[in-house]
């Protein structure tokens, strides 16, 4: 049974995503992509039905640390390949680093993989394989019709549809893998994947930008995996043991011995995007958008985050953890403040990943029962809220040809369905009492007693309203006394996935109280003496607080809905906008009259901060700050 | 009278706007809101956006330009809305009468309830004039309250 | 900061200087350019004041031995006082009040009670 | 819990419907003492209840339905903020709340296209930003005292929190002026004819829908007088006046100073409020966690 | 897509007493772009005071302007003295300066609490204008009229000012220096209002000239113009020197007019003290002659200049009035871009804008 | 009217004390001239003469007035001093909509709008033959 899901699981993907290049029909394609979509809703849920333990797949007469083994290398290769045909040492240096360390450990150190179980499904792996199956599952659904589009609007002659469903669909199989490795070589492994899945799908479009940001991700990327490859040969060294479950559970470790954690932790920052290696996310961007959903909401930057937040109970109460939280909410507040001064859609939205990476990565290192809680709960809602956003941002610019939030002005009523799942999206990032407001909550509670977190974290989240609610101001810009607009007609699978999503955010935020205390409380409660959170009837209870998540949830309903009921009732008379009294009847109503009594077309737009907080002004200070942070989190521990 | 009605009478916001006059009534207007006169102790404020207002107060004779201006301003005031035209140029285009630009008299562009004489019409004047405006205000809303149940 | 702050709390504590205008009334000052009367009777309607005053607010019918003033286009200037050659206008202190509607004066010799509203059509001077 | 005592309805009972008469009242002082204070006579006391029904009484000129819907949020959430706060519920999801209700009114700012509407919502934020940290840090200076961040714990303290918090003073006096949109920070909109935005955030209300903003008004002044005797829960009659006292604070600036740009008052909020906040916060900090 | 806000301000907009549009470019709140609309206000004064008798026009002109009405029409006068050669009995020439006076006294104090009101400095406006209120009281006692005072006539002025009279001005003018001296520090250095002026909308010395700004403005950009200097009226005999400063801001602008208040007060001592008994009009015969005469004279916001023409009838050829404001106004498309919205209305009023002088 | 009106058009037409003449021709170099040595442009005046505008230039220094008289044909362009002194462009946008002055190289042009809304008579200060 246990196999079977699994199968389902990490294996699956894999043999649809080779189909999917090798059956170039499109008819079969969606077939087999709703089918996997389907299998990994199924088989994770099941994941989740069937409890926590161990799992070691049967020999059967395969080898499946050498099989694991011939794949590293196999990557490697492809990475040193890649590095060739782009003349780059960098990137060539790097894969070599790493090769160099997987000889060793393969064939000096003379370990094979052995360590078991290799797959241990805890509950927050079950978690994070719930967020990866459905959510990127409903993403793989959303490329569908996405795709179609894509290649119809970038006008490409033959379609490369099947080797993007191919690494969209491996990349998932990969993600599960990852979080369900026990064995850390084997999450190596599959961490190098998702790293070639993820350089693959961002030159899909296969320009020079694309390629670019490309190869700035792959040794962005590489970097971590040298950290990664570091740390098993340290802790090989150590002679300590090369799986999660016994490392964490083998007490704590000072000095010199955290080494290895810590430099796992910065192999999660790099793929958590965490400053100041931001810059692959930010140049992600160029792919279509159901990358951008994947890679910011279920997969990919997720990895990064689970692997600190996994490796959290081995560094509790030590240096490590202090300089865990520093960086994650330095992050947190950093990137928050870019994104104010950004236009661009997509890199709004990168932006508040990474911010909200930090925040996670930020809780971890607070590393109290009740920060791993809120960590979970923003994993989560974070996934959700993220791929409804991009979904969203991908059907806009597929309608205005542009990513750019002031063309977005108005567009309530062009674009009425896909602007109510958008404004869902933000306002459940910033809206108590939306799930991912309930996180911020619990993390607030959580660090109020850590100063400098705290302060930080008050301040990013006054500039993460600041830059949402900028974004939502542009969508609902509306002209008074035009007719309301009717819903424009969406594809299918477009509109299941909103909806999805949309009402999954909901009743998760709903049901925050029982999500608290029956799904994250045990996953903490597995390695801290105490879950930090919990529920009261329908709140959200800790230690601190209480978050009558019910109650709020009633009167704010009410509010909108009494509203909405009398405007329906009474038809509110439409007349033109304040002018200073020269305002005109023309067609778009927002017109005013001016010097030589012409007519001149009022326009508005965001406000952008160039002089407070532009990337010009801040990214030379904050890279160097956050290069200085990591070398003191290496460095304390050395010294 | 109802609750309205006193409500109505007791917190009456004006809107001043300026058709074309020199200045001098401008001053008077502004004078009335200043420590000597003190017009908030009736509840009123000078709130300069139409659909704030209660009361137009207009100076100045209206030309061609500024009676654009006045016509917007007018229908963008809430009902029930009263005009009171302060200064001789506002009530009649005095002094002006035989200038080109101007259309003399602000009532050739909008009824005109209250007239207030003088040039400069003073700030007591001013304080008269709204008074007497205020005192149409339970008729203007009775009248309207008749129009809406007709349309209805 | 500080400087206005004695003079705010000074203000608290003194008498507000407002003027309770309404419910009590300054007296006019004396010889203050208010309302315009004329007198009926003294008037040889010879129009002098009509053809001087500056906003056209006086009309003279001398064959029918009227004045038409329109007090509200008067600017009370003054200046119809000053070439009156009879001394029959007279300016008073009292400002005119606000009204509903713009009346007309007619003036006339005393068997015409004056002033008396009409509300006859000025014809366009 | 807390919420299941005996009075709980009472106190709902007068979160919803005295709160804003009080508020109503404070709004009428507020209005004769500035008039006072520039050596006028001032309004009657009763005069927020008159501009109240006199817009309740007009026939509104809509802006759109969306801002419409988000006015109601507003004053749901301030309300429900009040509720919270008065009951003894956890005082940061009452300030989360209190945010929600900012954004949906700046969200109706922004849902029409009206240039100086759009100006003031975008104001609005700035003001935002410029005292929810100092809100949290009120909050979360509490929670170092009471270890918990119910408010009814406040109630059980011993000593009143002035006497470990007296910096707060400051931070509550400059969370009154920006939250009360008095000079020098009356950025987004003001209750007087406004100089640069006409009526900002809310020119495109009318009639009733403009009532409901003066009845958050209300509410909000009475929120921010409970968050004052927060300081003094002991006795809540001193805790009464030190929130009127700020109050008064809070309306002598206002007649003192100059409005200034919104730049000079995130600088001024996050360069003077943030430290002094911070600085009693670290007090309380060293003697509550490290000494202990 | 420009990230642009294009917006009207004004013409009805609460900061201007009067209807004047910017239409401002901005970006954030920063200006980028303006282009000032006019004609709000445009009446035509010019053709009027060509279709009326020469006597009537002393009252239309006054009408050009409300606050300085007085000065509109001493100019006038002045030009249609030039042209008929009526020399003024001196008491005349005094009476006009202290009326003058008076008139500036009120138009600064007007302005400087429209200043407060401008940058939201409430209470400072209400008590600039609590004690402007004085002058208005002393202006109705002696000429029987608030603003608009009509006292000026062609050949001198219509009323005179008695002894008790002249004796009460001196005693509020004292009054209204001791309260000035309360408050017009609150102006020259309380730091909220420093930080709403200095710096902002700066025209240098340099280019103060071919901006063509007059009055105050072009003081408070470091260059003594002043038309009282040339020694119209009675200024001749009253010895004096123009109040300038260096930075042409607003805050230099505001400490111009300032000190200008206490010039002004200073000034009325001088002339009621020397003021010489006798006529107050001198007698003039027939209509202005075919003869054209240029006059200027100080307004409280700049140099006023008639240019009037006599064509032998009652009725004249041309009468050309340039006001100070219309001067000034070329100079807010080099003031207000850079500078934030919210100086806009700061920046405007710092040229005290008199709209219905410059379209008349 | 007077007896005068009888009289040729030209003579009739008092010219202001000390105005010095000048030409469309030579305008631009002696404004230019002036600017150099400090003057202040105070204004212009138009007045219509029949078949001719003449417009006086008023400059100013250190308090003593300087007048040019310019004389021209109603169709002729009159080069602009907006470019020598930027605030001449309100003087002659005014010029341009209330007498129809013909201005060439107008800084800011409010293409006769200044002040004239556009159900407005156009030229209104020009001396009407009607009345």
């Amino acid at each position: 049974m246990k196999s079977g899901i699994l199968g389902l699981l990490i294996v699956m993907p894999f043999i649809i995503g080779i189909l999917c290049f090798f059956l170039r029909n499109d008819l079969v394609r969606r077939f087999l992509v709703i089918g996997n979509a389907l299998a990994l809703i199924g088989a994770s849920i099941a994941l989740a039905m069937s409890g926590n333990g161990s799992f070691t797949p049967p020999h059967e007469g395969i080898n499946w640390g050498q099989l694991i083994a011939i794949g590293d290398f196999f990557l490697l290769a492809v990475f040193i390949y890649l590095g060739i045909v782009r003349k780059s040492p960098l990137i060539i240096g790097l894969a070599a680093l790493q090769t160099a360390g997987l000889i060793w450990l393969e064939f000096f150190a003379g370990i094979h993989g052995e360590t078991s179980p290799a797959l241990y499904g805890d509950y927050l792996s079950t978690i994070m394989v719930l967020i990866i199956s459905i959510v990127g599952s409903i993403t793989t659904l959303y490329a569908l019709p996405y795709m179609q589009e894509h290649e119809h609007h970038i006008h490409i002659p033959v379609s490369k549809q099947p080797r993007f469903f191919m690494y969209l669909t491996l990349f998932l199989g990969a993600m599960n893998g990852l979080v369900l490795s026990n064995n850390m070589m084997w999450m190596y492994f599959f961490w190098e994947v998702t790293t070639l899945c993820c350089v693959m799908l961002i030159r899909h479009n296969g320009d020079e930008e694309a390629v670019n940001n490309s190869y700035r991700a792959l040794w962005m990327n590489l970097i971590g995996g040298v950290a990664i490859m570091g740390g098993l040969v340290l802790l090989h060294i150590q002679h300590r043991p090369m799986a999660f479950q016994e490392l964490i559970a083998g007490g704590r470790y000072e000095g010199f011995l955290l080494l290895p954690i810590a430099l796992l932790c910065i192999g999660g920052f790099t793929k958590a995007a965490q400053m100041p290696f931001q810059g692959w996310l930010l140049g992600a961007m160029v792919a279509p958008t159901p990358v951008s959903a994947l890679l910011h909401s279920s997969t990919m930057v997720k990895a990064g985050v689970y692997l600190i937040l996994r490796l959290a109970p081995a560094f509790e109460n030590t240096f490590v953890t202090k300089m865990v939280g520093i960086i994650g909410a330095f992050t947190f507040v950093a990137a928050a403040m870019l994104a104010i001064n950004q236009s661009n859609a997509k890199k709004v939205l990168a932006y508040s990943t990474i911010s909200n990476l930090g925040l996670i990565v930020s809780c971890a290192g607070i590393n109290t029962p009740l920060a791993i809680s809120a960590a979970i709960l923003l994993i989560i809602f974070h996934a959700i809220s993220k791929a409804m956003l991009f979904m969203a941002v991908g059907v806009v610019e597929h309608n205005i040809e542009s990513r750019d939030i002031e063309r977005m002005e108005g567009l309530l009523s062009v674009m009425p369905f896909t602007v109510f799942i958008m404004v869902i999206g933000i306002l459940s990032m910033i809206l108590p009492p939306f799930g991912a407001v309930i996180s911020k909550w619990v993390s607030l509670e959580a660090t109020a007693k850590m100063p400098v977190e705290m302060f930080l974290l008050v301040m990013g989240s006054a500039f993460t309203v600041l830059f949402w609610t900028k974004w939502i101001g542009r969508l609902l810009e509306t002209t008074p006394g035009k007719p309301t607009p009717k819903m424009e007609k969406l594809p299918f699978f477009y509109v299941l996935s909103f909806v999805f999503l949309a009402v999954t955010v909901l009743v998760l935020s709903v049901m925050a109280g029982p999500l608290a205390g029956k799904v994250v409380a045990p996953a903490v409660m597995q390695y801290y003496p105490a879950a930090g959170i919990g529920q009261a009837q329908m709140n959200l209870i800790n230690d601190a607080g209480s978050f009558p998540v019910l109650s709020i949830f009633t009167v704010i309903l009410l509010a909108v809905i009494i509203p909405v009921l009398y405007l329906r009732m009474k038809e509110c008379p439409g007349s033109s906008v304040y002018m200073c009294g020269e305002n005109i009847a023309s067609s778009t109503g927002t017109a005013f009259r001016t010097l030589k009594d012409s007519s001149s077309e009022m326009q508005l737009s965001g406000y952008y901060f160039d002089h407070f907080f532009s990337e010009n002004r801040h990214i030379p200070w904050m890279n160097p700050v956050a290069v200085i942070l990591i070398i003191v989190l290496i460095g304390g521990l050395c010294f | 009278m109802s609750s309205f009605d006193t409500s109505n009478i007791k917190s009456p916001w004006i809107l001043h706007y300026d058709t074309g006059s020199c200045n001098g009534c401008d001053i008077e207007v502004l004078a009335c809101l200043t420590p000597l006169y003190d017009v908030e102790r009736f509840g009123i404020l000078n709130v300069g956006n139409p659909r704030h207002a209660d009361i137009l107060v207009i100076t100045g004779a209206a030309n061609k330009r500024s009676a654009r201006v006045l016509r917007n301003l007018y229908e963008q005031m809430p009902d029930p809305k009263m005009v009171v035209a302060v200064g001789i140029c506002a009530v009649s285009g005095g002094v002006l009468h035989n200038c080109y630009n101007v259309l003399g008299g602000v009532d050739k562009v909008i009824p005109v309830d209250v007239y207030v004489p003088g040039c400069a019409a003073r700030p007591e004047a001013i304080i008269d004039g709204i008074v007497l405006a205020l005192q149409k205000i339970p008729e203007k809303r009775k009248l309207l309250k008749s129009r809406e149940a007709k349309t209805a | 900061m500080a400087n206005f702050l004695g003079a705010v709390i000074e203000n608290l504590f003194k008498k507000p200087a407002t003027r309770p205008y309404p419910f009590t009334k300054r007296e006019p000052f004396k010889d203050a350019r208010g309302l315009i009367k004329f007198d009926g009777d003294k008037c040889v309607y010879c129009g002098a004041c009509s053809k001087k005053c500056p906003a056209a607010a006086i009309r003279v019918e001398r064959a029918e031995k009227a004045l038409y003033f329109e007090p509200f286009k008067c600017v009370t200037c003054g200046f119809c006082v000053e070439v009156c050659p009879k001394d029959a206008i007279n300016q008073e202190f009292e400002y005119r009040k606000p009204d509903y509607s713009k009346s007309i004066e007619k003036y006339g010799p005393s068997a015409v009670p004056a002033p008396a509203k009409t509300e006859a059509p000025p014809s366009q001077a | 819990m807390f919420l299941n005592s005996g009075n709980t309805v009472l106190i709902v009972f007068m979160a919803v419907f005295v709160a804003p008469l009080i508020g109503g009242l404070l709004m009428g002082i507020d209005r004769i003492l500035s008039a006072r204070l520039q050596g006028r006579i001032g309004p009657p006391i009763l005069q927020p209840f008159y501009d109240m029904m006199k817009l309740m009484s007009k026939k509104p000129i809509s802006g759109t339905k969306i801002q419409i819907i988000c006015v109601f949020v507003y004053l749901v959430s301030m309300i429900l903020s009040l509720v919270l706060l008065m009951t003894g519920q956890d005082l940061l999801v009452m300030v989360l709340v209190l945010a929600m209700g900012s954004i949906f009114f700046i969200l109706g700012g922004f849902s029409v296209k009206s240039p100086y509407s759009n100006i003031g919502a975008q104001r609005e934020i700035l003001q935002v930003l410029a005292y929810e940290p100092l809100i949290i840090f009120y909050v979360v200076a509490i929670y170092l005292k009471t270890g918990s961040f119910m408010t009814f714990k406040v109630f059980e303290l011993k000593d009143p929190l002035l006497y470990s918090m007296p910096l707060f003073v400051v931070a509550l006096i400059i969370i009154m002026v920006i939250k009360l949109r008095k000079s020098p920070f009356d950025l987004s909109t003001s209750h007087h004819a406004h100089q640069e935005l006409v009526k900002g955030i809310t020119t495109e209300l009318s009639g009733r829908h403009l009532a409901v903003i003066e009845l958050v008004h209300m509410y909000e002044m009475a929120l921010l007088m409970v968050l004052a005797m927060l300081l003094f829960a002991t006795n809540l009659w001193i805790g009464l006046a030190l929130g009127l006292f700020c109050l008064f604070a809070t309306i002598v600036i206002d007649n003192i100073t100059a409005r200034l740009t919104w730049s000079d008052m995130l600088r001024f909020a996050w360069k003077i409020g943030v430290p002094i906040t911070a600085l009693n916060l670290a007090v309380i900090y060293y003697f509550s966690i490290i000494k202990k | 897509m420009s990230t642009r806000t294009v917006i009207p301000m004004g013409p009805q907009h609460p900061v201007f007493p009067e209807p004047l549009q910017l239409k401002l470019s901005l970006k954030d709140e920063k200006i980028v772009d303006v282009a000032p609309a006019l004609g709000y206000v445009h009446r035509g004064i010019e053709k009027a005071a060509e279709k009326n008798d020469f006597t009537q026009n002393v009252f239309l002109v006054e009408r050009i302007c409300g606050i300085c009405s007085f000065i509109h029409a001493v100019c006038y006068c002045m030009a249609i003295e030039d042209i008929m050669k009526i020399e003024l009995p001196p008491r005349a020439n005094y009476l006009r300066v202290i009326w003058g006076e008076l008139h500036r006294l009120h138009s600064h104090m007007l302005w400087l609490g429209l200043l407060a009101d401008s940058f939201g400095f409430e209470s400072l406006f209400m008590k600039f204008w609590e004690i402007r209120e004085r002058i208005l009281d002393i202006l109705e006692k002696t000429t029987g009229a608030r603003v608009i005072i009509s006292a000026c006539a062609i050949g001198g002025v219509r009323r005179d000012i008695s002894d008790e009279h002249l004796q009460e001005i001196l005693t509020v003018i004292d009054k209204c220096e001791k309260e000035l001296n309360g408050i017009i520090p609150v102006v020259m250095s309380d730091t909220t209002v420093k930080r709403r002026t200095v710096g902002v909308g700066v025209i240098e010395k340099e280019k103060a000239i071919h901006l063509g700004i007059v009055g105050p403005v072009l003081r408070a950009s470091g260059i003594a113009q002043d038309a009282r200097m040339t020694g119209y009226g009675a200024y001749k005999y009253l010895d004096f020197k123009p109040v300038v400063e260096e930075s042409g801001d607003c805050y230099a602008r505001a400490v111009v007019r300032a000190k200008e208040t206490y010039q002004s007060i200073g000034l009325l001592r001088k002339a009621i003290n020397q003021l010489p008994s006798g006529d107050i009009l001198t007698k003039y015969k027939g209509n202005p002659g075919k003869a054209a005469a240029v006059s200027r004279v100080e307004q409280p916001r700049g140099e006023l200049i008639y240019y009037v023409e006599g064509n032998g009838t009652k009725n004249l050829e041309r009468v050309r009035v340039r006001t100070p404001t219309f001067s000034n106004v070329p100079a807010l498309s080099k003031m207000l871009p850079g500078m934030e919205l919210a100086d806009a209305p700061v920046i405007v009023l710092s040229i005290d804008p008199c709209i219905s002088c410059t379209e008349r | 009217m007077t007896q005068t009106d009888t009289q040729p058009q030209e003579k009739q037409f008092p010219v202001l004390e000390g105005a010095e003449n000048i030409t469309i021709d030579n305008l631009t170099a002696r404004v230019k001239k002036l600017d150099e040595e400090g003057y202040r442009l105070l204004t212009a005046t138009c007045l219509d003469r029949g078949e001719k505008y003449e417009i006086y230039y008023h400059f100013d220094k250190d308090l003593t007035m300087l007048h040019l008289r310019l004389l021209v044909n109603k169709e002729e362009e009159v080069p602009s001093l907006s470019l020598i002194y930027l605030c001449a462009f309100l003087i002659e946008n005014e010029m341009k909509e209330l007498f129809g002055v013909k201005f060439s190289g107008l800084f800011v042009n409010y293409g006769g709008r200044l002040f004239l809304g556009e159900d407005s008579d156009i030229t209104p200060m020009l001396k009407c033959v009607d009345c």
